[in-house]
């Protein structure tokens, strides 16, 4: 393809960026798990995309890979985390970060 | 795919082949004892299985692994850190219940994960083997049944290290999308690019990796989690995540900073120094406001990492960086056998409590009188903290003093003093409470495993601390082969 | 290509964290107190006193189904990429694929007996009472 | 081997006295005993020790030990023994004994860990007189804080706390302070000589940048001025003593003040002759400002320790002067104040020890009149009270004259204001001695008199201070190499006298 219909990089690393700040303006102010959880993968996919983009400008596969492997952490993360929720839930009745804080800083 | 590089996959291989026959025996013959002894089996095999790449190093299998002297001493310190965990986790959680055995092959997997960081050479292992570590991690943080705070400690650290795993992949996609490479050697004087948009995106990216590692590291600005989750955590699993954890990110970043050239980029290193700073500080001020001693231990390892950081700072001035190396690896060595020294007596002093871990300052009193020997044993622990002569603590403290007076870093300098002189206070109240008259003479259990750790931690403390040549000519040696 | 101008994405990634800031800014400092009533935590049903809480608590194994789903999908993600490039890897491809393929299945094996696929029987590992 | 054989059998005692106590806890004070009487009988044989003149660079040495320990950083086990190291050692091993006699009974709780703790401090001081690797010396030198800070935390009275904590921060950060400008000395020599060690005879004077030599010279005169105490940092000192048990006491105020005083000479005035010049007056002010602050302090004490602290302040204070008149007269009184005042302040501690074992406290309002029921410890009392402001015939005065004599031909100013202090001195301590021992005593009070093995003791310390008061000229004579070496060092243009007085 030619340089005319190519998306500029930078357009992709912006969106990325977003959706970035997104994912971390959600996990500092949610208070529900899930959420916080949510907004992490967020973050993560976010990741994944920016180095999509990447690749696609160096048209190497190494971006897609590296997407992959993002894909795998953030299942295990979000399975781990999923798990702990679950306790949290059975002790608690509860998946609010807050009533799940009682360590004093 | 030669046998050469394969003789270097060979301890990551062993490991992994080991975890799965532990599964395997978990799951049709379930027996504590058995999962314990296969991971202490697991370990000292992985160790030997370095043994034979020795003479031919540096070795870079596939474009992932890079194994050199630098690796081999941390993956050494790695091994050291688990076992000794294992060891005390065992007397932890003997007597904690059935189905304990998932615990050991979790920290089998983290451990996993911290070899891989240390030998990594590229952002798809780093990134790996970070995420075993820290997803196991977490998982071993929840798991003993041992009222809430475990799991909290667990949620906490999940979501930090989840964002702070972000922060690092979306730097280096930053990078990638300017330099086109992940691999650290190809990376190597990259900041060169001609486009002012690309050193601006380079260093965004860089800054991010940089704030990653910190929140990792506990360094002060993102320090916010450690005592909580320090001070939640059962005291094994707080072992593990002071010393091995830390340790192997510290190497990765060590040598990715070193080898990427990312450390001479002026912006970074100052807000390097600027967080040594800080952390010293901080750490030392807000342990003086605690009476839990694992917060305190938690706060007095953010000033460590502080001063670790000097060494990194030390490490980006021109020259200095094989010195820096060297002593960064001598007080992270130190550091390693005091902190799981002081948590093992945090250990043993806990197991006998089944809801949280006996950490506060009045459970320590009287200590000197009913158990003068582990009394004595957390003393040498404490002073090797605070850096006095007689343990390694203090070689590593004359590390950081000497590669910092080299440099002639003196406000760097001004900070140590002053952190230590700040340290020298609550460690000190530590050992006074110990000398209280005491309030039960409930007998304190000394159970043999982590009896045991104790010793030979105790033993070696002190040796180092008053003979150090040995490690000193080895870390020298290993240094020689670094890159 | 390269060269295209970098304001766009200064401006971009600075104006979104701008912009979130403000409006969460704004919608704390204008928005309305609402004081607490009775009323104020019940849903609006149009004057019908709801009955019962909308959370119908789901079972467990539903989590735990959807946790192996995100881990055995990702298993063909992978096996997938391998498939694609079937003929370039070869055969150390295919010994690394089956590596990858055994390692999964002692997985299976290991959650299978220690009881994690068994519907409604809690004798689970890592879910306690 | 002497020097080695001494530090090890002191270490050695001092484990097998911790482990005594599992078998029975009247072994580890015999322990001690045994221990520091073998190190006695190991010091004798070093009084007859003749220097190494074979050996030209060291000429002056009576001993030098040389194993290589971290070459690394070419830091090596080097031990020294000349005149000067000889007479502290000695006094090291005599006040040990001292302290172990006059806590005979005291220590009842681990007795085991105390004799622990007294012997390694033993061990610590000697090996500080001895080292002459930096390393080494700043090593020994936080080596005998940590048990001394054990003895004042564990066995110290009720405000032990405060005093143990505020000894060990003050001694510690003035040892990082050293330890940087060791550091930085170290690797500046290296600049110039192209050899990294910590010898040092590598270090002795080197051309170094005035203003650079001025700063390192300032960080070792800092740690040592805190250990003297000299006037601004003396705050630690009364607390210390006071709360510490008597055998700590007489230790700190015996030896381990001494250390400071020692590092002065041997190591602050040969490392930086230039910068100890520049500095000597405001060393000398410091020092009579701590005579008269001490002496008027000490004035207006109730407890009788804390009196007897601060008037080691105040005689610390000479030792200051002489040491930076750097006369040679002056070096020879101020190394003859050390050792006397040692002993006598040492004396004075023990007998503060007794009255608080006897009468259970320190305050000398409740005291008065002790004379009738402890005749013994009276006189006793008496003669170190008399000793120590400063009687002609007792060592004390030999010191306090030298110095004095020196200083007025450099400063006359500060020498007259020092000579301040022997007024006071004599006020306060003749003060102290009516309030105890005179007046009225109470009535129906029966105290033990002192018996035999403390009366025994004193009488070796009086028998020492009147030898040293009366013929002082072998202490003289056995520093006179080193004060030499420094003093031409330190003024090159001056001559060296020697002192026959």
């Amino acid at each position: 393809m030619t340089e005319a219909v190519m998306v500029p990089m930078e357009h992709g690393l912006a969106l990325a960026a977003i959706l970035f700040s997104i994912g971390l303006i959600g996990v500092m102010v949610r208070r529900n798990i899930i959420l916080i959880l949510m907004s992490i993968e967020v973050m993560l996919n976010a990741c994944g995309l920016a180095f999509i983009v990447a690749g696609a400008r160096w048209g190497a596969a190494d971006g897609q890979i590296m997407f992959m492997i993002i894909l795998t952490i953030a299942a295990a993360e979000v399975s781990v985390g999923l798990g702990l929720l679950l306790q949290v839930h059975r002790r608690l009745r509860t998946i609010d970060i807050d009533s799940a804080s009682r360590l004093q800083g | 795919m030669s046998g050469l590089q394969l003789q270097a996959l060979l301890p990551i291989i062993t490991l992994s082949s080991l975890i799965l026959i532990q599964m395997m025996f978990i799951a049709f013959a379930r027996n504590l004892r058995l999962t314990v002894s296969i991971s202490v089996i697991a370990l000292l095999l992985t160790a030997l299985s370095f043994f034979p790449m020795v003479d031919h190093l540096p070795i870079s299998a596939t474009p992932l692994i890079q194994l050199d002297g630098f690796a081999l001493f941390y993956s050494g310190l790695v091994l050291l850190g688990a076992l000794m965990v294992t060891f005390l986790s065992y007397d932890y959680l003997r007597d904690q219940g059935e189905r304990q055995d998932e615990f050991f092959m979790l920290l089998l997997l983290s451990c996993l994960g911290a070899l891989i960081l240390v030998s990594s050479n590229h952002f798809a292992s780093f990134i790996l083997g970070l995420e075993l570590l820290g997803v196991s991690l977490y998982t071993m943080m929840s798991y003993p049944t041992r009222g809430l705070f475990t799991l909290e400690a667990a949620l906490k650290y999940l979501i930090l290290s989840g964002v702070s795993s972000a922060f690092i992949l979306f730097g280096a996609a930053l990078i990638y999308a300017i330099e086109g490479k992940l691999g650290f050697t190809e990376l190597a004087g990259m900041n060169h690019t001609s486009a002012a948009s690309g050193q601006f995106i380079l260093l965004m990216g860089s800054t991010m990796i940089f704030a990653g590692i910190m929140f990792k590291l506990s360094l002060a600005p993102f320090h916010l989690w450690t005592p909580d989750v320090y001070d939640g955590a059962p005291a094994p699993v707080t072992a593990f995540l002071a010393t091995v954890s830390k340790g192997a990110i510290f190497a990765l970043a060590l040598r990715l900073f070193t080898t990427t050239g990312l450390i001479d980029l002026d912006p970074l290193l100052r807000g390097l120094s600027f967080v040594a700073m800080v952390s010293i500080l901080a750490g030392n001020l807000l342990a003086l406001l605690q009476d839990n001693v694992k917060r305190i231990l938690a706060y007095s390892s953010i000033a460590h990492m502080g001063y670790l950081a000097v060494a990194f700072v030390v490490a980006g001035k021109a020259g200095g960086q094989i010195m820096a190396m060297e002593a960064a690896s001598y007080f992270l060595f130190a550091y390693f056998l005091t902190t799981l020294l002081a948590f093992s007596v945090v250990t043993i002093m806990s197991i006998a409590d089944h809801e949280v871990d006996t950490t506060n300052l009045g459970d320590y009193e009287g200590l000197f009188w009913r158990r003068p020997a582990l009394a004595a044993v957390f003393t040498a622990t404490l002073l090797s903290l605070a850096g006095i002569p007689l343990t390694a603590g203090f070689i590593g403290k004359f590390y950081i003093f000497s590669i910092g007076v080299a440099a002639e870093a003196w406000l760097l300098m001004a900070f140590v003093v002053i952190g230590s002189g700040i340290g020298i206070f609550y460690y000190l109240r530590i050992i006074f409470a110990m000398t209280k008259a005491p309030r039960t003479d409930v007998k304190i259990e000394i159970p043999t495993a982590s009896g045991w750790v104790a010793v030979v931690l105790t033993v070696s403390l002190v040796l180092f601390g008053v003979y150090p040549s040995p490690i000193i000519d080895l870390i020298g040696e290993l240094m020689i082969s670094f890159g | 290509m390269t060269e295209s101008p970098l304001w766009p994405l200064v401006v971009y990634f600075f104006a979104v964290i701008a912009l979130v800031l403000i409006i969460l800014g704004l919608s704390s400092l204008v928005g309305p107190r609402s004081t607490m009533q009775r009323a104020t935590i019940e849903p609006f049903e149009s004057g019908v006193v709801g009955i019962g809480s909308s959370q119908i608590p789901i079972s467990v194994e539903f989590y735990l189904i959807a946790m192996f789903f995100v881990i055995f999908d990702l298993e063909t993600v992978y096996i997938f990429a391998w498939a694609v490039a079937f003929f370039e890897l070869g055969l150390f491809g295919y010994l690394a694929i089956s590596v990858f393929i055994l390692i999964l299945v002692v997985a299976l094996i290991y959650e299978w007996k220690s009881g994690a696929l068994d519907w409604g029987v809690k004798k689970r590992v890592g879910l306690r009472e | 081997m002497l020097v080695i054989a001494l530090i090890g059998v002191l270490i050695a005692g001092g484990l097998i006295a911790w482990l005594s106590e599992g078998w029975n806890r009247d072994w580890p004070k015999w322990v001690s005993l045994v221990t520091i009487f073998l190190a006695a009988i190991l010091i004798v044989p070093m009084f007859s020790l003749q220097p190494l003149v074979h050996q030209p660079d060291h000429s002056e040495w009576l001993l030098i030990y040389d194993y290589p320990w971290i070459p690394r950083f070419g830091i090596s086990f080097l031990l020294g023994l000349d005149g000067l190291s000889l007479l502290m050692v000695a006094l090291t091993v005599f006040l040990g004994l001292v302290a172990l006699i006059s806590s005979w009974d005291e220590i009842d709780k681990r007795p085991g860990f105390f004799q622990f703790n007294l012997l390694w401090t033993l061990a610590g001081v000697v090996g500080v007189f001895v080292a002459l690797d930096l390393f080494l010396f700043f090593f020994f030198w936080e080596v005998m804080l940590i048990p001394m800070y054990l003895l004042i935390a564990i066995w110290g009275h009720e405000r032990r706390a405060y005093a143990s904590m505020k000894f060990f921060l003050f001694t510690q950060i003035s040892g990082l302070l050293m330890l940087v400008s060791i550091l930085a000395l170290v690797l500046f020599a290296e600049a110039l000589t192209g050899k990294l060690s910590f010898n040092y005879f590598d270090l002795v004077d080197l051309p170094l940048d005035e203003s650079l030599s001025w700063w390192l010279m300032l960080g070792f005169f800092i740690a040592f001025v805190v250990k003297l105490p000299g006037f601004p940092f003396h705050t630690w000192l009364p607390d210390a003593h006071t709360q510490a048990p008597t055998a700590a006491s007489v230790l700190l105020a015996g030896i381990l003040l001494k250390t400071g005083a020692y590092g002065l000479i041997r190591f602050t005035l040969p490392l930086f002759p230039g910068a100890a010049n520049d500095i000597a007056h405001v060393a000398m002010l410091l020092g009579a400002i701590g005579v008269v602050y001490g002496a008027i302090q000490a004035f207006s004490q109730d407890d009788f320790k804390r009196l007897v602290a601060y008037s080691s302040v105040s005689h610390m204070g000479f030792v200051l002067i002489g040491i930076y008149a750097l006369q040679e007269i002056t070096l020879q009184g101020s190394v003859m104040q050390m050792v006397a005042h040692g002993i006598s302040t040492a004396a004075l501690f023990m007998i503060a020890g007794a009255l608080q074992h006897r009468l259970h406290t320190r305050d000398m309002n409740k005291m008065g009149g002790l004379w009738m029921d402890m005749p013994r410890m009276g006189a006793i009392a008496l003669f170190f009270i008399v000793a120590s402001l400063g009687m002609p015939g007792l060592g004390n005065f030999v010191g306090e004259f030298l110095v004095l004599m020196g200083a007025f031909q450099v400063d006359l100013h500060i020498a007259v204001f020092a000579a301040l202090g022997l007024i006071t001195a004599a006020v306060y301590s003749l003060i102290a001695m009516q309030k105890v021992f005179q007046g009225t005593p109470t009535q129906g009070r029966s105290l033990a008199d002192f018996n035999s093995r403390e009366v025994s003791t004193m009488l070796l310390m009086m028998i020492g201070l009147t030898l040293l008061g009366i013929h002082p000229q072998p202490v003289f004579d056995m520093v006179e190499p080193t004060l030499r070496g420094v003093f031409t060092l330190t003024s090159p243009a001056g001559t060296w006298l020697g002192v026959s007085p």
